[in-house]
């Protein structure tokens, strides 16, 4: 046993060693060069394994067309396990090694940790898997953006989803005890007054609780026509569903973007049948005319998740927002990224969105309301693309 | 070759370094650290600062668990409250980066004096209990007293400055941090030459005789929950001008687990262990990273494995030690050094 | 710093656990500077005796007097600061530590340091931390002779050198009284006899008043100025060693048969053997 | 609907969530009294019991009426591989060092369930009826009456065994007097790796009844904690105790989430800890004890 353990500490001391000396430095011809931190592994690793397809994939499409002015996109990335501290350490690594333009972050503590880096160093862009409204602010967070709606704007649209729906309808807010969960609670109140809905129950549920039979019993007391769940992924929204549905309660459930995944809801089966929830994006399957999609579909046969979407859309808008740059014949950095991607107005996505898009803020504050059919195991859209006004 | 270690003199014997390879070896050492912001790349010195704030933390609670007995998985959360202490005194009244830090120990100790107050009443593993309920309760503080931490969206804090510099990159980050590294280790292993340090171990191997020998048990084990907080206070304290944001996730309780595993893997009640158990475990991440790449040649998804892998590793570094070295690396860096000082006439 | 020996005087203790009643008005004085033998059959109370006198039993009835003031009440560590020392029948060394720090610790409750002076080790902290390792060597470490140990950690010694340990720790703590817990259970006739010296050494150049609990009647009866014998609880006889070993009690507790001779044969040929 | 209901409707749900709290403090009190150890680890070993059952009934395809004994002997066996494995190495070291292996060893089962299953949390094939149930008019979910029953039999069953069964009395023997129970001719490594299978089948019931209601994920561990605090407020060696404290833990948990609010629960919860450890350190129906020199 000893000589064993003498043996793997010495691995180690010489896999240390190694690193430490062989580290080698990417080639820095004129390509572009796009970081990411991603969470490939751990409890955001669905989404962090789509998110690399889907930027890897547009950044090969984008290369085949030429690139940005002939220059080609190179895109480097490590795991972080969706934690912060290894999201800090992978940026570290990234940035010592190669000269990055734009960067893709896996959180909203992420986003936050390094923004003033960020604005330190000043020579790059940075958007990601985060939603959080309070990032949608140019003045506090000059070199962030959103990939879409934030967590406030995406509330908003089931909000007019159902002010347009159902006039006066009472709604009961589920959110998790978390920083994304809390995330739009206070302005989805104030919001819902002003479109005359009455917001009759708030439930805060503690991070990982299984049972809910006690926050069903106030659900069933308050009798809501509409239950928005945020700060979820799936787990305990099933549950609540299946629950008051047992209940005969004829109450709508909706959720965010983060748990609007089709492949996540047909393991739940029949009780998720009728789930609406608000989606910035195109479906992999979706039918409407987008030769976006057709390419996609075209790489990839099989189904993709929302996050390629959504990594496919953040590496459209950098990829944008860096030929913009060039075109104006600015040396690439953080600022005349930023003010290139501020720039984009009625932009066409080829599809991904339906409608042409604008970046106002920080954000792409677009977004469409989907209803998940059981049968057929995909979302179907119920409303037009709606925009949210400032 | 060293056989005897005769000394001229108590007080000589009485120093922290005793023999001259110790002192050859801790002069490479020092001119290493002063070098080493110099040498080292941007990813690496980030490493080295992360791995000095454990290295603070573990020591800390190497004070209470390896040397004073006294089991606590609630360190991380004493992190928190120094990081917190920082990030307000920094936001709301702007008040130099020392007295803040200092403040972050202070306060975390005076937390820390409360929650070790059931050791009134209860000792082991009901004591390691309360402290699991106490890093809990201080969470909840965290999450809904939202004056002070800016409750679950954290707060964040602009960097330290000195002479109007701002130490905001890693290699100024490197001369804030080492320092207190270097002193609060300096100082743990001065409390061990001392009565203070001895009446922690008494109390650790037999602590009804300790208490017949004129060892107040209580206040001992009060302020070893002080110092242990203290530590923990510090280092989140730089944690906090590290990472420039604090969130009631910063310090989430497996980063107790993670600094217990440090003490453990590096060997309780040794300085040294301390050390070695805190810097073996930042960079085993790292390492796993490597090996996880070079795996890749052969897995194709091996990327995917790596954080259960590395969950695996953690648990099982805790679970090995305990059952096969007991001691930590610590024992291991002894045998290596008893091999070569007798060596070459025994091996 | 030392005030020289102590008079000890235990008043009428009683102790019960439950119903059972392991010392029943228990009286006996050792005086200053003196060496008194507290002896009986298993069972007597005699541990319990030393349990009441250091604080770690609390006396249903009765008082513990040291040098005229009541410590019935105080508790263990301020005792241990009044001048009472102790040993234990099952030796209480700190595994973890050396010999020298072991010794060492004795001291604890007369030094002052504090945690900051600890912390760098600044002036006051080394000064009193050498002079104590100056006093430890040559008045503790070279009396007893254990100076060739140590370094070592005390779990790697002998029974008799880890009781020897125990006792240049007990000195350490600058005792009035020192009570000895079975000072030579489990040793062999030459350990015993080292040990024998050893404490009639520290009577005469400590001066320190000496209680010891022993099973061991040669060393007892060798060495003793004064001996108190329980039996059930109760002290049942209380002298020299000479008055005590002719007590008809005494034997009868010991031998179950009045005859005092018995015994003195019995007491002869342990000290022979 | 009326207040009074309501309260009745919360306050049945509490004791449904109560009854399995119960059942997981009760692994740890056989674990405890048998071993002296505080094994942590028992969240994680309620877990992998329910992924366990996970990869019988969804993996396998097997009824779900043969895939729960498979999965309450697989947690027996985990629970006999760790007390061989782990803790009979550790024996005559210090309590702490034991509890730190079960600690390491938590993290070690989330890693292997997370290699294994990943990360994503997920249903478990349906083997309850979800049919709403009332009493009177007080609704439960039919869910949480099932695992109300069964933690109720199973913890009944217990203290009959204690009592009167052979094994039982030796568990007890073992528990007062190790030396003791030995020279009675007591196997006392048997009773140690007994206690350990059942405690690690116990757990294994408990996580599939508690995968059952809210489903499964590598984290759902944490409600070993929760039933940590029963077991300390209840007595580390009382199967009354660990009956009682989980029935009312229970109710207050679900008290509190219903009137004060979700996010109160934990600080509630342990707060009542710290409280019980400096009035009672060793629980209400605990076993003092006797400190020794």
């Amino acid at each position: 046993m000893n000589i064993t353990r003498r043996a793997g500490m010495a691995a180690l001391a010489g896999a240390t060693a190694l690193t430490m000396v062989g580290a080698p430095l990417a080639a820095q011809d004129d390509s572009i060069v796009v970081g990411g931190s991603l969470p490939l592994t751990g409890v955001f690793a669905f989404a962090g394994i789509a998110i690399e397809k889907g930027m890897s994939d547009y950044f090969e499409i984008a290369n085949e067309e030429g690139g940005i002015d002939g220059r080609q996109i190179e895109f480097v990335y490590e795991d972080t396990g969706y934690e912060v501290n290894q999201s800090v350490a992978v940026f570290n690594q990234l940035t010592s090694q190669n000269d990055i333009d734009m960067y893709y972050g896996d959180s909203t503590g992420f986003a936050k940790t390094i923004a003033p880096e960020l604005q330190r160093r000043g020579d790059m862009i940075m958007g990601g898997a985060s939603f959080a409204s309070e990032l949608n602010d140019p003045e506090e967070f000059p070199y962030i953006f959103i990939p879409g709606p934030d967590y406030i704007q995406q509330v908003g649209i089931l909000l007019e989803y159902i002010a347009d729906e159902n006039p006066g309808a009472s709604i009961a807010l589920v959110n998790s005890d978390t920083e994304f969960g809390r995330d739009p609670i206070e302005t989805t109140k104030e919001r819902a007054s002003e479109l005359g809905l009455e917001v009759v129950e708030e439930i805060i549920t503690p991070p990982g609780a299984a049972d809910v039979s006690t926050e069903v019993l106030r659900l069933r007391r308050s009798r809501p026509d509409y239950i928005i769940f945020h700060g979820y992924v799936l787990s305990p929204i099933p549950e609540f569903v299946s629950q008051i549905r047992e209940l005969g309660l004829d109450t709508q459930f909706m959720g965010t973007f983060w748990s609007m995944d089709s492949s996540l809801w047909q393991s739940v089966g029949e009780a998720a049948d009728g789930f609406l929830g608000v989606m910035p994006y195109r479906y992999y399957y979706d039918e409407e005319e987008a030769p976006m999609l057709d390419r996609i579909r075209e790489m990839r046969p099989e189904y993709q998740a929302t996050g390629y979407m959504q990594g496919f859309f953040s590496a459209m808008l950098m990829t944008e927002a860096a030929r913009r740059a060039v075109a104006n014949g600015a040396e690439l950095n953080g600022d005349t990224l930023k003010s290139a991607l501020s720039s984009i107005e009625e932009f066409d996505t080829g599809g991904i969105i339906g409608v042409p898009v604008s970046v106002k803020g920080n954000a792409v504050p677009f977004g469409r309301v989907y209803e998940f059919n059981a049968e057929s195991g995909q979302m179907e859209p119920v409303s037009d693309w709606i925009e949210l006004e400032d | 070759m060293i056989i005897g270690t005769a000394k001229e003199s108590y007080p000589a014997d009485e120093a922290l370094l005793t023999t001259a390879p110790q002192r050859v070896w801790m002069t490479i050492f020092v001119i290493a650290l002063i070098a080493a912001p110099f040498v080292l790349s941007n990813y690496w010195l980030y490493l080295a600062c992360l791995a000095m704030i454990n290295v603070i933390s573990a020591t800390g609670l190497n004070v209470l668990t390896g040397y004073t007995g006294q089991v606590s998985l609630g360190q991380a959360a004493f992190m928190a409250v120094g990081a917190y202490t920082v990030a307000y005194l920094e936001r709301s009244l702007g008040t130099p980066f020392l007295l803040n830090i200092l403040a972050g120990g202070v306060i975390a100790a005076a937390i820390g004096l409360v929650v070790g107050l059931p050791s009134l009443r209860v000792k082991g593993l009901y004591l390691a209990i309360a402290t699991i309920a106490a890093s809990f309760i201080l969470h909840f503080v965290f999450v809904n007293w939202t004056a002070v931490t800016n409750g679950n969206s954290g707060a964040t804090l602009a960097p330290a400055t000195v002479f109007g510099i701002e130490l905001a990159t890693y290699d100024r980050l490197y001369w804030l941090i080492m320092p207190f590294a270097v002193l609060l280790v300096w100082g743990a292993a001065n409390l061990f030459r001392t009565r203070i340090g001895r009446a922690f171990i008494a109390i650790r191997d037999r602590d009804i005789s300790a208490e017949v020998l004129g060892i107040p048990l209580l206040r001992y084990k009060l302020m070893s929950f002080a110092i242990a907080s203290f530590y923990a206070g510090i280092a989140g304290g730089l944690w906090a001008y590290l990472f420039r944001v604090v969130t009631p996730e910063s310090f989430p309780f497996l980063t107790s687990i993670f600094l217990l595993a440090a003490i453990i893997v590096g060997g309780m009640g040794t300085i040294l262990g301390g050390i070695l158990g805190a810097v073996f475990m930042t960079l085993t991440p790292e390492l796993l990273r490597v090996v996880v790449d070079l795996a890749s040649v052969f897995v194709p998804d091996a990327a995917t494995l790596l954080s259960p892998v590395r969950t695996i590793v953690f648990g099982a570094l805790i679970v090995g030690f305990l059952i096969l070295e007991p001691r930590g690396l610590t024992e291991i860096v002894d045998r290596i050094r008893r091999f070569f000082r007798l060596w070459p006439f025994r091996t | 710093m030392s005030k020289g020996p102590a008079r000890l005087d235990v008043q009428g203790v009683t102790l019960t656990f439950g119903g059972v009643r392991a010392l029943n008005d228990a009286s006996f004085t050792a005086e200053a500077g003196s060496i008194t033998a507290v002896i009986g059959p298993n069972g007597a109370g005699k541990t319990s005796v030393f349990n009441c006198i250091t604080g770690f039993y609390r006396p249903t009835a009765g008082r513990i007097v040291l040098d005229g003031e009541d410590i019935t009440k105080v508790r263990p560590p301020a005792r241990a600061a009044r001048g009472l020392a102790r040993s234990f029948q099952n030796i209480a060394l700190f595994h973890g530590m050396t010999v020298l720090d072991n010794i060492k610790l004795g001291r604890h409750a007369y030094m002052k340091t504090n945690l900051l002076q600890a912390f760098f080790y600044a002036g006051p902290a080394k000064r009193e931390e050498e002079a104590l390792r100056r006093e430890v060597e040559e008045r503790i470490i070279d009396f007893l002779e254990i100076d060739h140990i140590r370094n070592k950690s005390v779990s790697v010694l002998s029974y008799g050198l880890q009781k020897r340990v125990e006792l240049a720790r007990a000195l350490a703590m600058q005792p009035r009284v020192l009570l000895l817990d079975e000072p030579v259970a489990g040793m062999n006739r030459e350990e015993t006899e080292d040990m024998a010296r050893f404490i009639l050494d520290v009577k005469e150049e400590w001066g320190t008043t000496i209680v010891m609990v022993e099973h061991d009647m040669g060393l007892v009866m060798d060495i003793s100025d004064h001996v108190t014998v329980l039996n059930f609880g109760e002290v049942i006889a209380s002298g020299t060693p000479k008055t005590v070993q002719n007590d008809p009690r005494v034997a009868e507790a010991y031998l179950g048969s009045g005859d005092p001779q018995a015994l003195v044969k019995r007491i002869e040929r342990e000290m022979a053997s | 609907m009326s207040e009074w209901l309501f309260f009745l409707e919360v306050t049945l749900a509490g004791l449904g969530s109560g009854a399995l709290l119960a059942l997981t403090a009760l692994a740890y009190v056989l674990i405890y009294k048998a071993t002296r150890v505080v094994n942590l680890a028992v969240g994680e070993m309620l877990m992998l019991g329910a992924y366990l059952f996970f990869a019988f009934a969804a993996g396998w395809g097997l009824s779900a009426w043969i895939a729960i004994p498979l999965a309450i002997i697989g947690g027996g066996l985990v629970g006999g591989i760790v007390e061989r494995g782990l803790i009979r190495p550790m024996l005559g070291e210090s309590a702490i060092s034991v509890f730190m292996v079960t600690v390491g060893l938590g993290s070690v089962i989330v890693g292997l369930v997370e290699l294994v299953w990943g990360t994503d949390p997920r249903a478990l094939p349906a083997f309850i009826d979800t049919s709403p149930l009332f009493l009177g008019e007080a609704y439960v979910s039919r869910k949480i009456a099932v695992a109300f029953v069964t933690a109720a039999i199973v913890i009944g069953l217990f203290l009959i065994l204690f009592r009167f069964w052979r094994g039982g009395v030796a568990l007890r023997a073992t528990a007062t007097d190790q030396a003791a129970a030995y020279s009675c001719g007591i196997n006392v490594p048997g009773v140690y790796s007994a206690a350990w299978v059942i405690g690690g089948a116990t757990a294994a019931g408990a996580g599939l009844l508690l995968g059952a209601i809210g489903g499964i994920s590598p984290v759902m561990g944490v409600f070993g904690l929760s039933a940590l605090v029963v077991v300390i407020v209840g007595g580390l060696d009382s199967v009354l105790g660990a009956l009682i404290g989980g029935l009312a833990l229970g109710m207050i948990q679900s008290w509190t989430s219903t009137y004060v609010g979700g996010e109160y629960t934990n600080v509630v919860t342990f707060g009542i800890m710290i409280f019980a450890l400096m009035l009672r350190p060793y629980g209400l129906f605990g076993t003092h004890e006797i400190e020794r020199l």
